[in-house]
């Protein structure tokens, strides 16, 4: 079991004839995810990487019946991408595309509350369920199925987790990177609701950073409605306040968002928290045995 | 991106936001002729500076005649201005805004901004004007009011009644409110900003609404559709090593201490930092080379790194995913032999190829360190620092 | 309330929407001058009514001179012109549209209008234009696109694309469609329509997109702030009744049966007609009094009912809440007497002082029959109009 | 038990110095309603009815705590008082307002969407908790306390319902108008999971008619989600399509929406529907005494 993506995804790629596009989902495909068609305006007719490209998501759609998208657009045309995706009934967009501007997300984030279209991203990794589905730019080889749900608003950071969690045995069941933009689509929170009910799902690893107030409301959460073992990391204790660190979201601005306050409320909630990012690994599976 | 006091101020008046007269000068003669042909008898000169706390750094001069202004401009121009919020070393001041003075009563806080958890545009008002925010919102929250802005209405009245009773506004400045309102997030909104922040925004004597101060900050990554306010960028008001990073396309950020690193992403870049300080260092810098590093960008890195005279060791840490690590050390051992590095560098190089690369770091005649893992890589980095 | 096909014109070309030349006029000698202004060597002349089917109806005919424009203009106007959707009876027509005629390749079906399950404007868009969309809707579906327009994001290119997609359009054509897209959705929100209807878009064969015929739809609620649409209202293709109604602000439609019914609210109006139906009965109105009725209110329905010939009873259906059926009471037993009703009228009454107002039309000398709940007073209003 | 509102429900009434507003609020008063305050712009420090009045629901709210909103503004005002409340924390309104524009209640309800607030209306005749609490213009005497849940889009025809199961003694726990327009806040769905939620609903009765989908969709919510009884009557059989019902959502068009379509519906997901308005008393009665 896993969430959101499995062996049975259908999926497309928008922006599949961009550099990136082409590169990542030759990856994808060899990884044995199903990714049927490529969308690419203007570009309707042709190949690339051997699938058809359409040149509209409504086209690929038809023809494919995929419900899912890979987006790799330029950032000024992902708001469009991702709306073209949701209004065309494609269930599920990841979104890798970095740079979108925040008010294209304000907007698109407030037009998808109407349509039952789920977003990952942008500026994000995507999603990965070992041995059967990836999506995104995530390094396959490094993932193995497992026991724990991750969740992160980091990339490599995120590969650092899964490094370890494989490196230590207990596995993964789905990868979730949300992203490191302000306003995105997937949070902690609805991913947690999701490892949650996911029956495979034995221990959750929620990789955090600062900025936000994202971790706060994931521990309110927690504390409320999640049984499983969650151990959570937080990256940017050492950070100074007011500069962008990297990722559009991860800034301490008016005080807020620091990694301490972030700790404390999960602390409370019960969350292992573990300040060290070299033992995150070590820490889910001693959770994990503790249980057992 | 930040713009200036002045351009702010143009771009608001752009959108029928009232602020005093005003001119912009670059030097001592010129701020006196702005006063001359604005006219008036009081003017204010206020060094440019992307920080807040002008004020008490000595960067607002009241003066009562050309001639004071004169004065007060050469004081400042050429200058690096120290305020509350510029660190110990200031902020250039190439340029001052020259202003009539205004005849105050109260002094008001209001601001457009982002509110990540609501995911819209938020208003904030304060009664509680020209102090600094944060601290009011912290030891007065109840002083604060948010006004969400959700897209698929806009402004709408309630907006500015809400504000106008937050502020004990009445009459025409009451009635003013409501196009002010409309006008911030039609700046807001066409400009792509992440903050438009008048404090303070003052009603005068004569019972009228005037920004007296101005802020607006840019979303970066909009600017490609803006750009004439690209064009605005000062980029003097930014930290060099910065900026030179931001020209490599590598996300740079200055600190105090003796430990430099270099990462591939920007979380793993804060893991790194984290665990350097953890195991008793302190961090140099945050340096993202991106999520698909190659060797120029590590290259680049290392040629950003060691502008910092404080930096005693260099951490690289770099988890190859679709990057492979044996590219990673070849551009390590090339940009330390070309930039001849003369701290010790500590490499952990975890993912594809990684067996390789460490035999790669270990055989060569320059002195990497390949750490196996990321504790050991950040002890190791401390120890030869300290 | 509905727009003439020559209003729509009018206003989309504002918007820039393509639109062939055309006037309008309400004359054969306006016709014909109309051709002679327009130029060209082909007309079509439009009876300008609120149905569609005009064509079938003879509604549309196509000239080869002036002169002939103005014979079909005599033909036309002052004569009420039948078409499939507008009943038995027609519809007058008092103006008649010359437009010069259009090289056409292809018909589509363009509509915007409002999605009350996806709570906001939708493109309804098929290849199969110049049809009824209803029928192709149902007998294929697939070949009919719908495409939304969130309020909070607007139209985006996208929505174009699809259309484009949809309508199998390419180069010329294709780049037309986005900015006739966002003309559509301006004209849907600035004009506070409920829908805009393109049948047919057409495609010339200079390749190009047309608006050859055009159908708008505003929302009455909205016309408060639309003081310049609300001043096209052509009250002559409006049902007589329903227009009197309306300007009583009763809400009133014509049925074919012969039990006139008046009840407050809408739901209950309905379902009286429901129950009139399940009786045997066929009911010969909706007319709703309002939720608050009160005497004068009754009265007015009193009179519009009477004016439908066909009427052989009366059913008054009254749930008094807020109102007192004693105050309803006494409104019936005037408004009878003065309007010198002379059919039977059988009266419902629940709710507040219901006894007292039974007992009030038992008492009075004019026959009303009071029925002592909704089954009753139906079977009694069936039977009396048989 | 009871949806939405009881004898704690603290509200204000927007709209309150209005002549349909007075009238109203004082028979709610009257009903025991907890009405606190007023809300008109300009008329802040007055008073009405005894209560006083704000010229914002801001402070309206921080001076009586208040929760709900009952809203008789007129209909140009409706929206931004809907918004106005939603944005000071009001976490119900109930919107009495007829004839707000449509295109108004397409942008409120997607701004509504990032609210925790519950809209009812417009165009409706709110809400009442019989013996508890009445926000709306319904005659509060012809309610009992009692058993089943009502939901409707009518007016008079609700109370018609009411008065039907107050005469067979079955009686209401909460009985709510949702209102006659196209766009509106609460749907069918909506109050269906809250009556199947509440433990004092032992019945649910349901009054739609013509035009949209709503009862369509309710019925496949209740094949699958609900498990109460539910009986429902649908006004309009008799209504020629094209023709707007008095209701401006009443209305069949292009061939939807039909009330014979809605019927097939909810028989087809087991709902006991009455043909006759006359019979929705009965039928709920007996099929509470089947249960029994």
């Amino acid at each position: 079991m896993s969430i959101l993506v499995d062996a049975s995804t259908r999926a497309i790629c928008q922006g599949l004839t961009g550099r990136q596009g082409r590169f990542h989902v030759r990856q994808c495909l060899e990884y044995g995810t199903r990714i049927l068609a490529g969308v690419t305006p203007g570009r309707g007719g042709q190949e690339c990487l051997g699938l058809p490209v359409y040149d509209t998501v409504g086209e690929a759609v038809r023809h494919t019946g995929a419900d899912t998208s890979l987006v790799f657009v330029p950032a000024p045309a992902a708001a469009d991408a991702i709306m073209a995706a949701a209004d065309s009934g494609i269930r599920l967009v990841v979104c890798i595309t970095e740079g979108v501007p925040a008010l294209d997300m304000v907007r698109v984030k407030a037009a998808l509350a109407s349509y039952d279209c789920c977003l990952i991203g942008p500026n994000c990794p995507g999603i990965i369920t070992p041995g059967e589905c990836k999506l995104g730019i995530m390094p396959g080889f490094i993932h193995k199925p497992g026991r724990v749900g991750i969740v992160s608003r980091s990339g490599t950071l995120t590969y650092e987790v899964v490094h370890q969690t494989t490196a230590c045995g207990v596995g993964q069941t789905s990868c979730v990177g949300i992203g490191g933009d302000p306003v995105r689509g997937l949070n902690f929170i609805n991913c947690l609701e999701m490892f949650e009910r996911d029956p495979a799902t034995e221990g959750i690893v929620m990789v955090g950073e600062i900025g936000g107030a994202d971790e706060e409301e994931a521990a309110e959460y927690i504390r409320s409605e999640v049984a499983k073992p969650v151990v959570a990391y937080i990256a940017g204790v050492t950070a100074p306040p007011g500069k962008r660190m990297g990722h559009a979201g991860a800034i301490v601005a008016g005080g807020q968002g620091t990694a301490e306050a972030k700790y404390e409320a999960l602390e409370a909630a019960g969350v292992a928290v573990t300040r060290s990012p070299a033992d995150i690994g070590a820490t889910m599976a001693n959770a994990l045995s503790r249980r057992a | 991106m930040n713009l200036h006091e002045y351009q702010a101020k143009a771009l608001l008046s752009r959108y029928q936001v009232p602020t005093a007269a005003g001119l912009a000068a670059d030097s001592p003669e010129r701020a006196e002729r702005s006063a001359q042909d604005l006219g008036g008898e009081r003017w204010v000169v206020k060094a440019q500076v992307h920080a807040g706390g002008r004020g008490k750094g000595g960067g607002v001069v009241l003066c009562d005649s050309p001639q004071a202004v004169r004065t007060a401009a050469g004081r400042l121009l050429g200058k690096r201005l120290v305020t509350p919020q510029t660190g110990s070393e200031g902020l250039p001041v190439d340029q001052v805004y020259v202003e009539q003075a205004s005849d105050i009563v109260r002094e008001l806080y209001l601001a457009l901004l982002l509110d990540r958890a609501a995911e819209s545009a938020c208003f904030v008002g304060s009664a509680a004007g020209g102090m600094d925010i944060e601290e009011v919102a912290r030891s007065t929250p109840e002083k604060v009011a948010r006004i969400r802005v959700p897209a698929a209405v806009g402004v709408m009245p309630y907006a500015a009644r809400q504000l106008s009773w937050v502020f004990g506004l009445e009459d025409q400045a009451a009635a003013q409110m409501e196009g002010l309102a409309s006008a911030l997030y039609r700046v807001f909104v066409e400009c792509d900003a992440s903050l438009v922040e008048i404090n303070p925004l003052v009603v005068t004597r004569q019972g009228s609404l005037l920004a007296l101060d101005a802020k607006i900050s840019l979303d970066d990554s909009a600017l490609f559709r803006q750009p004439e306010l690209r064009a605005q960028r000062d980029p003097g008001q930014e930290d060099e090593l910065e900026r030179r990073a931001a020209e490599a396309d590598l996300s740079y950020v200055s600190l105090d201490g003796s430990i430099a690193c270099m990462v591939n992403g920007a979380g793993l870049a804060m893991a790194t930092m984290d665990l350097i300080k953890l195991e008793g260092g302190e961090p140099a810098n945050f340096l993202d080379v991106g999520g698909a590093a190659d060797a120029a960008r590590v290259a680049a890195g290392f040629r950003l790194i060691l502008s910092n005279s404080k930096v005693r060791a260099i951490l690289v840490n770099i988890f190859g995913g679709i990057v492979r690590c044996d590219v990673i050390a070849e551009g390590i051992l090339q940009a330390v032999r070309e930039a001849s590095v003369d701290v010790p560098v500590v490499a952990r190089l975890e993912g594809t190829n990684a067996e390789q690369a460490r035999a790669m770091l270990g055989e060569s005649e320059i002195t990497v360190t390949a750490a196996s893992d990321l504790v050991e890589a950040a002890r190791i980095a401390v120890k030869v620092a300290a």
